[in-house]
């Protein structure tokens, strides 16, 4: 049985406590409407048939589950290998995703309890009926390629295997129909010139409603990462996400010109200047389209979780969840005496519901079964780290107890698995590590390029040594010989502190020194050896 | 109506004054809009611009209680622009007629007629009557020994002029009056733009034209005024003057509100009425002789007598006897005036004790709701028959009375409803037709006759035995119609049809109608020798229930015909149901041919002079003697139709002419004058009389609350008037109780215009409170610019109007519009004046 | 469903599948021309509606309780031809309608509510009101001037309706009413 | 087969609402809790109880106020967009005019109603899972029509200004009325071509718009949306041919370049796999 990484204890969070009872609560709303009728739980009426279920839950789900076949198509279609670790919970967001559209569909269609007579009645003239097919095909691949995880976690050998060769397929499937259903569900809009605002209403709604979903898949990527990364305390992929998200701006690049071009060629600019909609329109064109554009063709911003987060954020509402509203509901013509639709607190419950329960899936998934990269899994130390766990390393004895103080205050203990990755050649040195317990073993690439062992740090030496040494970049990688635990020092943090106190400086640079030059003499030993 | 409703399709002008049918009478849109698709016009005069007015080629705008003023001056203008059918009135009506020569109208004496008595508030009509002269004719006579001798007798005539202007004519009177009744006067009374009432004048005078024909179609707005009487016969003065009674598409068609209203009315459920409008008797024909005094001799009514006598052997068979003449005291003879407003003023005197209610619904339909409901209190029980509990029968638990302080003890009796039993019903246009039972009603629901026979039996069984004279009426009152289970009302119908109890011979003896036969003519009683051998209870209905051929060779029962032949297309349809009398569709229809017995036009024939056979024929059953040719003299000394001439179309009158003057019959002028409603914003601008001199101005309670207060227009300056919903019907129990009308028309509301309601402040849907002098009601207010104020005598006046439909009881529930109308009546027939009274309107 | 070997399952999903993506064909092209059943019977027997005095007729089903199932126009009827308006169509409500009063109630004086009676007990009642009240106000002769006459009237009994009753039950009333010397006899036309 | 059609005409209605009762006498339909809010239109709309309303319209023709009763209900049209986006097919035109519902096949998505450009069907929001939800409009009387009735509301219009037909017949028959007294009628048959022409015909004094009928052009509203999917079958077999190959050429540039393989990171099936 592989041995996760304990990411909590046993203990029920109040989060999930909270997030269980909104799930109740919707469950409950649920129920009335099943009894009384729609009409019993919301504001939707002969004027509204389409309310918020449709505009957010079905329209926004959809699109911002848009992030699994993006990630998929990039890891498996354009083999952009380093997007692998962040492959796992897009597949996992765009399934859950996918899970509470239907769910919600559930909920909105007036007879779900026939929702399969999209199956044997057919009407290959409505877009809907694309849409229904694809919805459903391509929540059975998310759900096959979603799988792994699960077979994994019970150890199933054969469908492991036999879902690892048809993965290709698979990614190629969920590619095509998501980019079916993500454009038909602008076409949807196209059947209805006259209700459909002209600002939003275009032939190119297909285009348009893809290009925004495409877009928003490494937003949402990002969005999830961030949170998942702060709720589960793990590292966040800041690289990784940085380089997803240099498609938003393509993306959105071409979106607007398009919409540019449609706009002008149809003469419609006049509506951009009076009423009520035009506002809305430039707020979701600057904040939705242009700025996200600019921001993410920044670097600096690429390069930081949380400014990312806050492009990401705006994508996400000005450019798609705004976007969909307006196309599908603000933008309506309002009949003559009947108030503008605004939903009820009902409907709410429903669709928090609902996202409550992704969430506490998503968490769920999260905690038992092998969601996230183990090797990228830098938990910041939770466990105090005292003066004495220092000294247990020669590398950490010094006299001074107020060296030990600082040490300790910016030291933190980790644990990894048995053969697992813990740093990457190449990659920027960002802590300094320290074995306590069990064994590591250093890779670094020959000429070739192919890897070779150079050698094992053993209990008490210190290792990923380049955080203290110029241009701070690994030489070489780590991975654990046995389970192992360590002691983990933030490279920047003991670089202030060395500047601080230049003694405790001088006596590490010493220290540091005499490790390499261990190592350098272990590794001609080993060459002659072969 | 003198026509019939699918006559209106004939009609080259139709002109609506106080009525709606496109809310009240749907079904008539389709003659309507058959006309118009002939390319006939449609004029609507109204206060609002009703759903009528919306399909009408030319509207126009008038006060309510002016349309005397607004008819006349149409009347006026006929004169002044010579578009009267000449021809018509000289040999049709009683133009040329001359009048006393002390005679006076209005136009000499400010208002009045001659012969005004200030304290009565009454007439003395001597100076009315016709001027007259002596003829001597040859009589044939049986001398002492029962020989035939011719003996000169000397009889009195109304007295003709040769000219229509010469001095003392009806005509010449007739142009004075109505000189005062200019184009300005009426948009200085009516309010109505100058411009809008010519139009109108000039689309209907152009009906005066001998080959048009112009339809008048009115209703409540016309009769539900204290000058009603004189409006009704302002619209026969001028269909008379423009030629247009007696010839399709023409005609005085009163849109009747209720399925059987006319049938109530034929079957005298009035206190001045018996059975086929033969008069009851009153305190001044205390024998029989005196009463037969009351009958014409010189017009159809010299049959009266007869048609009397016959009623009476229908009532006591055959204890009705020459000796005891025929029972005639077994009637009651009334004192004065029991109508509507007089029986609920003695309801409130405490004077009635006991009430049935036969499907009416008095505490939401009468005038002074309010006040009437509290005479019901004083009664010591009612009898309320309906389908459903009405809010007559529930006036004990109406909002805000005590049902602690009423000791009126009520019996609630569950009737059926007319698809629940059978029977005939009779429509505006007089077509009798029979309806079968098609459905079930509530298992412990009883048909009228059913309960009616029940109450007889029981009635007699408790007067069985008695020796007092005054119970003989009860016991020898002939009630046999079967009892399994339900008793027959086919008997009723031949009882009401007539039939022969023995052989009825005619003068020569011969057998006109075999013992036991049903009636199928009137004709036969005129004819008969023993006429009190016929047994008949409505003699205007003779032959409704005879059998008679439907056109297609099937014998039935007049009345349930359904023959589809419509000889000459003029939507007679003489074989479908039985219109009476003696299935005439258009009556007077003697003028539908020149005085020389050829049609007026080709294209407006109905009946003609067959030259050959000698007779009249044509599409119609003629109104008139089948074999008297047009040029007939008329013999003075003769009896009844005999009296009267080849030309004289109008045979229910004494000189068979139309009266364009009214020597007898109207208690308030022989010709209609204005007077203003009894609430009126204005002082009469015509004379210094401000309301009909004759009408009854009622006291009681006056100061209280509910009393017969007069408002004037300081407090109430805006002018209210009542109107009726297609949606909804009378007081509402048949519709305020069903959810598919319920939903249409769910609440009471009052019809505001739009500047009425800026003034007040008022918004669309808002609730308002409508006040008069007798209380005040809470109603939703209906904004709308179908309302306008009108400029009248130079001010501005605000008019509103209502439904009043509504009461508490049902489904779709509102306050009683009548809680507020006046208790006034009509001058002749004491009809309330629902239609004109003054109000206050503020937000709620 | 035969039980198909494991091969022909395949074969047959297979080609239901297949269709599956091929759009079905356009609905059966020229599909026979209407054929839908009437949910209810339009009804034969005839009669003439109780609301204004138009006198449309109408065609009435009704169902197995004898209550009215459907009301339209009659075709036959010159009046209106197979028309009308809305009161005469909700008669069919007229007849369902839970309203509907089937039972004989009483109000005592006084009393707040009503009772059920039996109809015996009702006509009985009301005759003996009618005999008494009529015992006590019926007026035999009154003087005129200064003679004597025979009226045999009671004022003491009032008679209002019946204009939306038929003839034969108008005609029964005033008989009725008549005999028993009541005058103050009205109903609908008079307002 | 004949193709029916109504011709309404509005100057000849009286607003008596005869057909809004008739309708749904025949189609035993419940009366609606109502109130007046200041018009005669009740109940205020369509709804699934209410399946042909007449609406009360005040409108000012220079100074002289105008009463117009608008008479709405499905207009059956010839390319209904509803028929068009039913995912199901639960709505079929039928080749006689009607445009019927069947309720075995209908999931309630309501898109029919979103997309109807008349905002006819309608659809029981009160009822739960047990009584079954479902779109509510007028059916022509398709049930009436197939035995020889006309329609409840054409039969009952007392005014006769509800007109059954054969629809091309009717429109001759209106251009006739309009051609006879041009000063009575708009010059246009509404529902001639209005998005792609409808078998519920109307002539009116007042322009179509004041009385509440929308302005459209002749094309079939659901014109764009039947295009986009006669090309969704042939994209995406082209778009699925595209993927394949991208997958190939990056799958070789990859294996050339022969990327020094670290071994998959933790997640990766073939590390697990392989090393356990």
């Amino acid at each position: 049985m592989i041995k996760t990484a304990t990411l909590a204890r046993y203990r029920v969070p109040p989060g999930v406590l909270m997030l269980g009872a909104l799930v109740v609560i919707g469950v409950l709303v649920a129920l009335v409407r099943y009894l009384f009728g729609i009409g019993a739980i919301s504001n939707l009426n002969d004027a509204y048939p389409w309310g918020l279920w449709i505009s957010f839950d079905l329209l926004c789900g959809v699109a911002t589950a848009a992030g699994a076949f993006i990630t998929a198509s990039a890891v498996y279609i354009f083999r952009m290998e380093r997007f692998r670790p962040i492959l796992r919970p897009a597949i996992l967001t765009g399934f859950l995703g996918y899970l509470m559209v239907i769910v919600a569909l559930l909920v909105d269609l007036g007879r779900p309890e026939r929702i399969w007579h999209l199956i044997i009645y057919w009407n290959p003239h409505s877009v809907l009926f694309e849409v229904g097919w694809c919805v459903m095909l391509y929540t059975t691949v998310l759900a096959l390629e979603f799988s792994p995880m699960l077979f994994e976690r019970l150890g199933w050998k054969m469908p492991l295997e036999f879902l690892h060769r048809i993965t290709i397929v698979l990614v190629l499937l969920g590619t095509l129909l998501s980019t079916l259903h993500q454009s038909s569900l602008g076409s949807m809009f196209m059947a209805m010139p006259t209700k459909v605002n002209p600002l939003w209403f275009s032939q190119f709604l297909p285009l348009y409603f893809f290009l925004t979903a495409a877009a928003v898949g490494p937003a949402m990527v990002i969005v999830e990462s961030y949170i998942s990364s702060r709720v589960f305390w793990r590292g966040l992929e800041v690289d990784l996400l940085g380089e997803l998200s240099k498609a938003i701006p393509i993306l959105l690049g071409i979106y607007l010109l398009l919409k540019v071009f449609d706009i002008t060629l149809a003469g419609e600019w006049g509506f951009a200047f009076q009423g009520g909609m035009s506002i809305l329109f430039w707020v979701e064109i600057l904040l939705g389209v242009v700025a996200p554009i600019v921001l993410f063709s920044m670097p600096s911003v690429r390069s930081d979780g949380k400014r990312m987060l806050v492009a990401a954020l705006l994508v996400v509402f000005f450019g798609v969840v705004l976007n969909r509203f307006n196309v599908s509901l603000i933008g309506w013509p309002r009949p003559a005496n009947l108030s503008m639709y605004l939903p009820n607190w009902m409907e709410f419950a429903i669709t928090i519901g609902i996202w409550s329960a992704g969430i506490v899936a998503y968490g769920l998934v999260a905690k038992f079964l092998p969601l996230f990269a183990a090797d990228h899994v830098v938990t910041p130390a939770k466990a105090v780290v005292t003066p004495e766990i220092l000294q247990r390393s020669r590398f950490l004895v010094f006299p001074e107890a107020a060296w030990l103080q600082g040490l300790a205050a910016i030291a933190e203990q980790v644990n990894f698995d048995d053969n697992q990755l813990i740093f990457r050649q190449g990659e920027p040195a960002r802590s300094l590590y320290v074995l306590l317990e069990g064994s590591v073993k250093l890779y670094s690439k020959d000429k070739e390029g192919k890897e070779v062992h150079t050698g094992t740090i053993n209990a008490g030496e210190p290792f990923g040594i380049s955080a203290l040494i110029e241009p701070y970049i690994l030489t070489a990688s780590a991975r654990t010989a046995a389970p192992c635990r360590a002691l983990k020092i933030d490279g920047k943090a003991l670089r202030d502190l060395t500047k601080e106190n230049p003694a405790l400086g001088q006596a590490l640079a010493q220290r540091t020194a005499q490790a390499a030059l261990t190592r350098m003499h272990w590794a001609r030993a080993w060459r002659e050896s072969m | 109506m003198t026509n019939d409703w699918i006559d209106i399709k004939n009609a080259d002008v139709v002109f609506i004054i106080g009525a709606n049918p496109a809310n009240n009478h749907p079904a008539s849109f389709a003659w309507i809009n058959d006309a118009r698709n002939r390319g006939a016009k449609l004029i609507v005069v109204d206060p609002a611009f009703t759903r009528s007015a919306s399909a009408a080629d030319v509207y126009a705008p008038l006060r309510p209680g002016t349309d005397i003023v607004f008819l006349g001056g149409i009347i006026n203008y006929a004169i002044q622009n010579k578009l009267y059918n000449e021809e018509y009135v000289k040999a049709y009506t009683n133009a040329l007629t001359l009048i006393n020569p002390d005679f006076k109208g209005p136009a000499d004496l400010d208002g009045y007629f001659s012969g005004y008595n200030k304290e009565k508030r009454a007439y003395d009509n001597s100076t009315w009557k016709y001027q007259t002269e002596k003829v001597t004719v040859k009589v044939k006579e049986k001398d002492a020994s029962g020989k035939e001798v011719e003996v000169d007798k000397e009889v009195s005539v109304p007295k003709r002029a040769v000219n229509l202007d010469d001095p003392h004519t009806v005509w010449s009177h007739f142009k004075k009056h109505y000189a005062r009744y200019t184009p300005e006067m009426v948009e200085r009374v009516c309010g109505t733009p100058k411009d809008k009432f010519i139009q109108v004048a000039q689309l209907f005078c152009s009906t005066g034209a001998p080959d048009k024909s112009g339809a008048i179609l009115y209703a409540m707005g016309q009769t539900q005024h204290t000058v009603g009487s004189q409006n009704v016969r302002s619209m026969a003065i001028l269909q008379l003057v423009l030629g247009n009674i007696g010839i399709p598409g023409g005609g005085v068609n009163a849109l009747r509100g209720e399925s059987n209203v006319q049938g109530s009315t034929d079957q005298g459920v009035l206190f001045h009425l018996l059975p086929g409008y033969l008069g009851a008797p009153t305190d001044a024909n205390p024998d029989l002789k005196s009463y037969y005094a009351r009958f014409d001799t010189t017009s159809y009514w010299a049959n009266g007598p007869r048609f009397f006598v016959n009623l009476m052997k229908a009532w006591y068979g055959d204890v009705a006897k020459p000796e005891n003449d025929y029972c005639y005291n077994y009637i009651p003879k009334s004192s004065g005036n029991y109508s509507w407003i007089s029986l609920f003023q003695a309801m409130y005197a405490g004077k009635i004790k006991g009430l049935f209610c036969m499907g009416q619904n008095p505490a939401v339909s009468g005038p002074n709701a309010r006040m009437e409901r509290q005479s019901l209190a004083k009664l010591e029980w009612m009898v309320a028959m309906d389908l459903f509990e009405t809010e007559t029968a529930g006036f004990w638990k109406a909002p805000g009375v005590d049902p602690k302080t009423i000791n009126t003890e009520v019996f609630l009796l569950p009737a059926l409803d007319a698809m629940e039993k059978e029977g005939s019903i009779v429509t505006s246009g007089r077509r009798i037709q029979w309806r079968p039972r098609v459905a079930a009603g509530p298992s412990g629901a009883h048909t009228d006759i059913w309960i009616l026979d029940r109450l007889a039996k029981a009635l007699k069984a408790a007067y069985a035995g008695s020796t007092d004279a005054k119970d003989r009426p009860i016991l020898d009152l002939a009630w046999n119609y079967g009892e399994d289970p339900e008793p027959d009302v086919w008997l009723v119908a031949r009882e009401m049809n007539g039939y022969a109890l023995e052989d009825v011979k005619d003068a020569a003896g011969k057998t006109i109608l075999a013992k036991g036969a049903l009636l199928s003519s009137f004709g036969t009683i005129a004819l008969a020798a023993n006429y009190d051998a016929i047994a008949c209870g409505s003699w205007i209905y003779a032959g409704y229930f005879a059998p008679a051929d439907d056109g297609r060779g099937v014998w039935r029962p007049a009345a349930r015909r359904r023959g589809q032949k419509d000889p000459g297309n003029l939507g007679l349809y003489p074989y479908w149901g039985y219109t009476w009398p003696l299935n005439r569709h258009i009556l007077y229809n003697r003028a539908s041919a020149r005085p020389d017995g050829t049609p007026w036009a080709e294209n407006k024939k109905l009946i003609w002079w067959d030259a050959a056979k000698k007779v009249w024929t044509g599409y119609d059953v003629p109104d008139f003697v089948p074999t008297k040719a047009p040029d007939a003299k008329a013999n003075p000394a003769g009896l009844g139709l005999a009296a009267q001439s080849g030309t004289d179309p109008f045979i229910m009158k004494a000189d068979g002419k139309g009266w364009l003057f009214a020597p007898t019959g109207l208690t308030d002028g022989p010709m209609p004058e204005h007077y203003e409603p009894l609430e009126s914003p204005i002082k009469n601008a015509l004379s210094g009389c401000q309301i009909d001199p004759v009408v009854k101005l009622w006291d009681t309670e006056r100061g209280k609350s509910i009393g017969d207060n007069v408002g004037t227009t300081d407090k109430y300056p805006i002018i209210c008037t009542t109107f009726r919903l297609v949606e909804h019907w009378q007081s509402g129990t048949m519709s305020r109780t069903l959810p598919w009308l319920a939903e249409l028309q769910p609440d009471m509301f009052v019809m505001i215009g739009k500047e009425l309601a800026e003034e007040r402040g008022i918004k669309n849907g808002d609730m308002v409170q409508v006040s008069s002098a007798r209380g005040e009601i809470k109603v939703v207010a209906l904004v709308t610019s179908r309302m306008r104020p009108m400029k009248v005598d130079g001010k501005p006046v605000h008019i509103v109007r209502m439904p009043w439909h509504y009461g508490w009881q049902g489904l779709a529930t509102g306050d009683v519009a009548n809680d507020i109308t006046p208790h006034v009546g009509d001058a002749n027939t004491m009809i309330p004046e629902y239609k004109a009274f003054l109000v206050d309107v503020k937000k709620a | 469903m035969p039980q198909l070997s494991r091969r022909q399952f395949l074969q047959v999903t297979a080609a239901v599948s297949g269709s599956l993506l091929l759009p079905s064909a356009a609905q059966a092209a020229g599909s026979s021309s209407l054929n839908f059943p009437l949910h209810k019977r339009v009804g034969e027997a005839t009669t003439i509606c109780p609301y204004c005095s138009c006198g449309c007729g109408l065609i009435v089903a009704t169902d197995e309780t004898g209550h009215i199932s459907n009301v339209e126009g009659d075709p036959e009827n010159p009046m209106n031809r197979g028309a009308l308006d809305p009161k005469s169509i909700a008669v069919r409500q007229l007849s369902n309608s839970p309203l509907r009063l089937h039972r004989v109630m009483y109000r005592a004086p006084g009393s707040d509510k009503w009772e059920e009676k039996s109809w015996e007990w009702a006509i009985s009642e009301i005759a003996k009101r009618v005999k008494k009240t009529r015992d006590q106000s019926f007026v035999r002769t009154i003087k005129v001037g200064d003679k004597d006459v025979t009226v045999n009237r009671t004022e003491g009994i009032a008679w209002l309706g019946g204009a939306a009753n038929n003839n034969e039950d108008c005609y029964l009333a005033v008989k009725l009413m008549r005999s028993l010397g009541v005058v103050y006899l009205e109903h609908q036309a008079r307002i | 087969m004949a193709k029916y059609g109504m011709l309404i005409d509005e100057t000849r209605c009286t607003g008596c609402r005869g057909c809004q009762v008739a309708c749904k006498q025949w189609n035993d339909l419940p009366g609606e809790e109502t109130h007046n809010t200041g018009s005669y239109t009740n109940p205020p709309h369509l709804s699934a109880q209410t399946w042909n309303l007449i609406e009360y319209k005040e409108i000012d023709r220079g100074g002289q106020v105008g009463f117009f009763f608008l008479k709405r209900a499905c207009m059956h049209c010839e390319h209904p967009a509803c028929v068009s986006v039913c995912p199901v097919g639960a709505l079929r035109k039928t080749p006689e005019g009607p445009v019927v519902y069947d309720d075995h096949k209908c999931i309630g998505c309501r898109y029919c109603m979103a997309a109807c450009p008349f905002g006819i069907p309608k659809f029981d929001w009160q009822k739960g899972l047990l009584e079954g939800a479902l779109i509510r409009k007028c059916t022509f009387c398709a049930d009436r029509l197939s035995n020889g009735l006309i329609p409840a509301c054409a039969k009952t219009c007392p005014s006769k200004a509800i007109t059954f037909g054969e629809r091309d017949q009717l429109i001759v028959e209106a251009e006739n009325r309009i051609r006879k007294n041009p000063d009575k009628y708009v010059n246009h048959v509404y529902g001639k071509e209005e998005a792609g022409g409808t078998s519920i015909l109307y002539l009116s004094a007042v322009p179509f718009e004041q009385l509440g009928l929308p302005k459209l052009g002749p094309a079939p509203v659901t014109t764009l949306s039947e295009q986009v999917m006669e090309y969704t079958l042939p994209f995406a077999g082209v778009w699925l041919a595209t993927l394949a190959g991208l997958a190939a050429v990056f799958k070789f540039r990859e294996r050339g370049a022969k990327q020094p393989e670290i071994g998959p990171a933790a997640d990766d099936p073939h590390n697990k796999e392989a090393s356990k």
